[in-house]
């Protein structure tokens, strides 16, 4: 028990009304008139992320939910203005650190749209391949935070666990876990060797063998159905709608996928299905992305057979093969002609879009506009909750897989 | 002195005999003073309370359970559980660390608490939960030896859930209040058809008597009336508020509901409510089901036999429950009072004329 | 291709006994993958992304790296020559000024589990990043991922990794910078006022440069300032 | 009281309590930001914390231990105090990540706090997201500190001494360009081989915009002056675009005028799937105001509320006021090109 005297800026507020803050006295006062009261979800709290969601219940009945996000937001969009395109890539990534490939593509995209860079295939292959991974680890991340949200620790730890063999395959092609910050204009970092691919590629039989474990204990388990089967309704109609994105637009039933819709990388090339479903519910959302993983197997796998020899990166940007040591000198300066570009790329959680507008001049974007699948589909998140029950938040929250720092920024 | 010597007839007269230890307890019995306590430790009555299947072994069983548990849950899910703490034990001692830890631990009373009533309920929910010990037999162990004992214990249990209510109540937080709601309509819904299940087993044995009902049980129990079996089971998950049925404390969704404000030694003594009340329940689960101290003899520990094999097999009950909570997801709370009031019930009332017609005329 | 799931009544009743029997399969033959940290540290590929030191005798001063740092980390220190102090306080560990380091005098290791007690300790001056740090290890084995199409295993050895590794340096060509359009050359003399090893000089009666190539380290100072742009790096023998 | 707190600190009692505190450092759930998943990986079995005595535990009130993950904004710095007050002691503090040592990545950013201000923090973990071993190796430190009373970090620099050299007298400038006088052009025709884009262009002559152009394949701009914005998206809604995918403004302060934006886009109808029609519409930079969409394409509503709090376009007809992603005490309209974040140092003293 020492002493603690320190002093903070930011003082903990004296009266508790102004944690009350997105939601006026008068609603409060209404809400107790009408015998409902109001439940405060997070931002500590074991069942929900870095927001605050504010639930008026009657009874165990979700009458409406009020998002408190912004608890995550990092002012991204007005970081990217003040720094050079090549210093952005990091910063574009860090919304979903478990997605990162998947974001860095979409802005890296947009410069390349603009620049008019012509990929070399190879280059086109491994960022597939990098892009599949992140999608993976994404779905397996948001399926173990379902899990525990669903007081199920072995489905929590069931995804973590295969997800270190995706942060070992990101390692050994990028040298970092998460971040892995390996796409750049033009190409990749560097050339990805034969052995750490065949690694990978026996990688995805291992995770295969591993999933059925997972969907033996988790996704077929009988109460986990009981828990997620007609919760959280999302009609196709509701779904357009609130424009949710990704997976969870998928699971209502609309066939729509970037990947399909205006296919990058190496997509086109490359054998898989758009994966759907008709119900809406939690179940199937989860369904969905289960099998979204299985597809993402099989594009690894025909990547990686597939891939050819060649060149990383362009010739536009560096003539050899390796920008180590050149990479300030090739990259610092790049200036976009004048003009907006708009890259759609999907990520692990649905489409995130990456708006660059330049000026023409400077080395710096004069904007730069992320919209991650977070903040798309947050307004459907929220509207299904509407008529479900108390418990229920938790298991629609996680069939969602809502992460606050990707949707705040 | 007379009144000593007056005490000391009382314990020789109830003493456990032991073979294995009558070496040591000879000499020691012949020392002044000492042999009163030697003799206060071996009078059964006490022995039975405060030894086994009483307060020791219930804090033995209590870091045996939380470590057995938690490791075992780390197996099923690819890991290794408690270890460094003692390596050489496998970090068994590791519920001794947390249980220190939270007894140093400084213990906050919210400013909006009820604040007598925020600490007096936890030890006051000790009572129902140790009172049952002192009725439930071990062979010739016993501290209250009574006809009625099966009946006495189902009335405490049942109180149990009473002071977590008025503990969620004290503790005047949102959570803690649902919480509370939960764990009364959990009650009701698991309290009708626990005790319908130990009154079909009353009925079979034709006796509310746990020596009646160990002696008939030359065939298990579970055997003679399995539904009865399974609805005990699922009333003691649903009881003790393990998965799938954790739903008053459910972690995620309502922040261990009625012990949501309680921290350091107070957090302590209301955790281990649940695991001491699930350590008794499976007490009575064994007398009921699998034949309770009976096993095999050994000379050797004499007395000490019946108790021994009483707390063996409570320990393989409780080892099966607790890896019920890695394979099941927490169900909702309609979804479980639909369990409770339709499914359980319905098998409750089977269990029931199983119970009548098998122990027609004075048991089986 | 349809994401569906029926279940009937009997399906119920298989999943529960899939359930348990998975759980069970794992009590008798766990498939653990615990890496006991402490004990065990995972090896991690050359490449790792960990800390970075400077080799201050290749560094040429170029400013490369404090540029391009992302986090605004990288500082240069002035002493009797000038490197690069890292601030591990704000580095991420993106290694973008590794590769832009021209002469591979910023170096990679594989080090990257520290905790420390301070802030002030992490921001390290240019005299603190020219070795790698001692780091506090209790590592006695060393564990890698053995995949193939069976499954996954953990394969321990009893070594100590090394976490120091020798990344083979990129292609080092050494440039010098060169004025490839005097006439238009201002006479500023912000490249001499530049110049980190004062390898530029202006003949006065011309008013025109002159590099010293010896001098030269080839950092590319004046070639990124200049107003005009007439300077280029050229690479040289 | 202050006698009995003394004695469990230093009476005989005092190595029981260290050493139950030592092996039992619960970290709290709260998630702060993206360094949460690489918290979950160190206590999910690929490293399993839980080994050292750490259990990732729910509730501030039963725990010892905060793990700050990363960023803490300044809506999240208020949460981490109460939480922190809410533990009962002793308490312990670790850091991880660089965002929450000194801002990493975000260092300017207008919206973060340092924890070190807001709490007193026992271990700094570098790295961004640090390993789980990194954050074990933290756990590590602590325990250690518990065993022996100081903090001691893990790793030592070596430091030579050195006489502080002489600045010279120009320092290389700073590598980014901003342009002085930036010319913004929304609508710039670029010459691509897009069928569909050539009918579409024919159909969407009936709502008048004022100018309509092909950026590239699958975009095509609209411009439309701020007073029709409502009626050309109720017709494009009608042709069967029917959500909105990201609603935008640029700050144009020299020429005093914002540009706002939407992407409009299609799920029901396959064709339309992929393209993105920029709907965009200029407005006085004194007075910020234009219609709102989001009763029209609920999906815009969320964006439109975000932009009012940037940039502080009003839009009316959007029934939410006041803050939605800012707290309230983050500086007005961030994202205008007159709020000037601090400038890099690139020289070390």
């Amino acid at each position: 028990m020492r002493e603690v005297a320190i002093d903070v800026p930011v003082e903990p507020p004296k009266e508790l009304e102004s944690l009350f803050l997105p939601v006026p006295k008068e609603y409060v006062e209404e809400a107790y008139k009408k015998d409902e009261f109001l439940v405060l979800v997070g931002p500590q709290h074991s069942g929900s992320g870095h927001m605050r969601l504010i639930v008026r219940v009657k009874g165990d009945v979700i009458q409406e939910v009020i998002p408190d996000p912004g608890y995550v937001h990092r002012a991204i969009e007005k970081l990217a203005e003040n720094r050079l395109y090549i210093q952005n890539i990091p910063l574009v990534e860090r919304p979903a650190i478990m997605d990162s490939a998947n974001l860095n593509l979409g802005y890296v995209r947009a410069i390349e749209d603009a620049m008019e860079i012509e990929v070399p295939d190879r280059a086109k292959y491994l960022r597939t391949i990098l892009a599949e991974l992140c999608r993976i680890g994404t779905h397996l991340y948001d399926a173990a935070i379902l899990s525990v949200f669903l007081g199920h620790t072995t489905g929590f730890m069931y995804p973590f666990g295969i997800r270190e063999l995706i942060c070992e395959a990101l390692v050994k092609m990028t040298g970092a876990r998460f971040t892995s910050s390996f796409i750049i204009p033009g190409g990749v970092r560097r050339d990805v060797e034969k052995e750490t691919l065949a690694w990978i590629y026996s990688a995805t039989f291992a995770i295969e063998r591993r999933l059925k474990s997972f969907e033996r204990i988790f996704i077929k388990n009988p109460t986990v159905i009981a828990r997620l089967k007609e919760v959280g309704v999302l009609s196709k109609k509701e779904a357009i709608e609130f424009g949710v994105v990704g997976p969870f637009l998928r699971a209502s039933g609309v066939e729509y996928d970037a990947r399909k819709v205006e296919p990058y990388e190496a997509y086109d090339r490359v054998d898989w299905d758009i994966v759907v479903a008709d119900e809406g519910d939690s179940y199937s959302r989860l369904l969905v992305r289960a099998n979204e993983i299985g597809q993402s197997l099989k594009i690894i796998r025909q990547c990686i057979t597939d891939i050819p020899e060649g060149k990383v990166i362009s010739d536009q940007i560096c003539e050899g093969n390796d920008i180590r040591g050149e990479f300030f000198d090739k990259l610092a300066d790049i200036v976009l002609p004048t003009g907006e570009y708009t890259t759609i790329t999907e990520a692990g959680r649905g489409s995130v879009i990456f708006t660059i507008v330049s000026d023409g001049e400077s080395n710096v974007p004069y904007r730069l506009r992320i919209v991650t699948p977070g903040w798309l589909y947050l307004r459907g998140f929220v509207e299904s909750l509407k008529g479900e029950r108390l418990a229920d938040l938790q298991a629609i929250y996680g069939s969602f897989g809502y992460f606050p720092p990707e949707a705040d920024r | 002195m007379e009144m000593l010597d007056a005490l000391m007839q009382i314990f020789k007269s109830n003493m456990l005999e032991i073979p294995a230890i009558q070496p040591i307890v000879d000499p020691l019995m012949q020392i002044p003073w000492l042999n009163l306590l030697v003799a206060l430790l071996l009078w059964r009555p006490f022995f039975a309370i405060v030894v086994m299947p009483g307060l020791l072994v219930l804090m033995i069983c209590l870091l045996y359970i939380i470590w057995f548990e938690r490791k075992l849950t780390a197996r099923i899910q690819w890991r290794v559980g408690p270890l460094e703490v003692f390596r050489p034990l496998r970090g068994a001692i590791q519920a001794l660390a947390d249980g220190l830890r939270y007894f140093f631990q400084e213990s906050i009373v919210h400013k909006e608490a009820h604040r007598p009533y925020f600490v007096q309920l936890p030890i006051l929910a000790f009572i129902p939960v140790l009172l049952p010990i002192a009725f439930i037999p071990a062979g010739n162990v016993v501290g209250i030896k009574t006809p009625y004992a099966i009946p006495l214990i189902v009335a405490f249990l049942s109180l149990i859930p009473i002071t977590v209510v008025a503990i969620g109540w004290a503790s005047n937080s949102r959570f803690a209040f649902i919480g509370s709601v939960r764990e009364a309509l959990m009650y009701v819904a698991y309290e009708i058809p626990f005790i319908i299940a130990v009154i079909s087993m009353i009925y079979l044995y034709g006796s509310a008597d746990p020596y009646v009902a160990v002696e008939k049980q030359s065939i298990p129990g579970a055997l003679l009336n399995p539904v009865a079996f399974l609805v005990f089971i699922i009333s003691m998950l649903m009881a003790t508020s393990r998965l799938p049925f954790e739903i008053p404390e459910a972690d995620q969704e309502i922040a261990f509901g009625p012990f949501v404000e309680y921290s350091g030694m107070l957090f302590g003594l209301v955790m281990v409510l649940a695991y001491e009340k699930l350590y008794i329940m499976s007490l009575l689960f064994t007398i009921l089901f699998l034949g309770g101290w009976s096993g095999p003899q050994l000379a050797i520990l004499g007395d000490l036999n019946a108790p021994l094999w009483l707390v063996i097999k409570t320990l393989i009950v409780i080892s099966v429950l607790v890896i019920v909570r890695s394979m099941y997801a927490r169900f909702r709370i309609d979804q479980a009072l639909r369990i409770g009031f339709s499914w359980l019930l319905a098998f409750a009332i089977i269990a029931l004329a199983i119970g009548v017609v098998l122990g027609y005329e004075g048991g089986i | 291709m349809r994401a569906e799931f029926k279940v009937g009544k009997l399906d119920m009743l298989r999943m529960h006994i899939d359930v348990i029997r998975e759980a069970f399969k794992q009590v008798i033959v766990p498939d653990r993958i615990t890496v006991e940290y402490p004990r065990e540290r995972k090896k991690y590929p050359a490449n790792f992304r960990g800390l970075i030191f400077c080799d201050r005798d290749k560094c040429i001063s170029c400013f490369r790296c404090a540029h391009v740092c992302p986090a605004n980390a990288i500082q240069i220190y002035f002493y009797e020559k000038a490197w690069p102090g890292i601030d591990y306080t704000k580095c991420i560990f993106c290694h973008f000024c590794v590769d832009s380091c021209p002469t591979g005098a910023l170096r990679p290791t594989k080090i990257h589990d520290m905790a420390f007690a301070t802030m002030e300790e992490m921001k390290l001056k240019a005299t603190q990043t020219i070795k790698p740090p001692e780091v506090f290890r209790e590592d006695l084995l060393v564990v890698e991922y053995q995949v193939d199409e069976k499954g996954w295993k953990l394969v321990r050895k009893k070594e100590r990794d090394e976490l120091i590794v020798e990344v083979l340096p990129p292609r080092i060509r050494r440039k010098i910078s060169t004025c490839v359009d005097p006439e238009s050359c201002l006479g500023c003399k912000l490249c001499v006022e530049l110049c980190p090893s004062n390898a530029i000089a202006v003949d006065r009666k011309v008013n025109k440069l002159k590099i010293l190539s010896e001098k030269c380290t080839g950092c590319g100072i004046c070639v990124r300032n200049c107003p005009m742009k007439v300077l280029e790096l050229k690479e040289v023998k | 009281m202050d006698e009995f707190v003394k004695f469990i600190n230093s009476g005989v009692l005092a190595p029981f309590k260290r050493w139950g505190t030592k092996w039992s450092l619960w970290p709290v759930h709260l998630v702060t930001a993206c360094c949460g998943a690489e918290f979950a990986h160190a206590f999910a079995c690929g490293y399993d914390g839980e080994r050292i005595g750490a259990l990732s535990y729910g509730i501030a009130r039963q725990t010892n231990l905060i793990i700050v993950e990363g960023a803490i904004t300044r809506k999240m710095a208020k949460v981490l105090r109460i939480t922190w007050e809410q533990m009962p002691d002793p308490k312990f503090v670790i850091v991880m990540g660089a965002c929450g040592l000194n801002g990493g990545i975000f260092w300017n950013g207008y919206n973060l706090v340092k924890p070190s201000e807001v709490v007193p923090v026992d271990f700094f973990i570098p790295g961004c997201p640090p390993t789980p071993e990194a954050l074990l190796r933290g756990i590590r430190q602590l325990q250690k500190k518990l065993e022996t009373g100081d903090a001691e970090s893990s790793a030592d620099f070596y430091d030579l001494k050195l006489k502080k050299g002489k600045l010279p007298k120009f320092l290389p400038k700073s590598p980014k360009k901003i342009s002085v006088n930036p010319c913004i052009v929304i609508d710039r025709r670029r010459e691509v081989d897009w069928e569909t884009g050539k009918k579409l262009l024919e159909s969407f002559k009936v709502l008048k915009v004022e100018n309509m152009v092909i950026t590239a394949k699958n975009r095509i701009a609209l411009r439309v002056s701020a007073d029709r914005i409502r009626e050309v998206a109720s017709e494009l809604r009608k042709m069967g675009f029917d959500h909105v995918k990201s609603v935008n403004v640029i700050d144009l302060p020299a020429e005093g005028k914002f540009i706002v934006e939407y992407h409009i886009s299609s799920y029901s109808i396959r064709e339309f799937m992929p393209v993105i029609l920029n709907l965009f519409a200029e407005i006085p930079r004194a007075k910020p105001e234009v219609d709102s969409l989001s009763d029209i394409f609920p999906s815009a509503d969320y964006m439109e509320r975000e932009m009012q709090d940037l940039f502080g376009v009003v839009f009316r007809g959007n029934p939410w006021k006041g803050k939605f992603l800012l707290a309230p005490d983050t500086p007005e309209n961030p994202l205008r090109k007159d709020f000037k974040l601090q400038e890099e140092v690139y020289v070390g003293d």
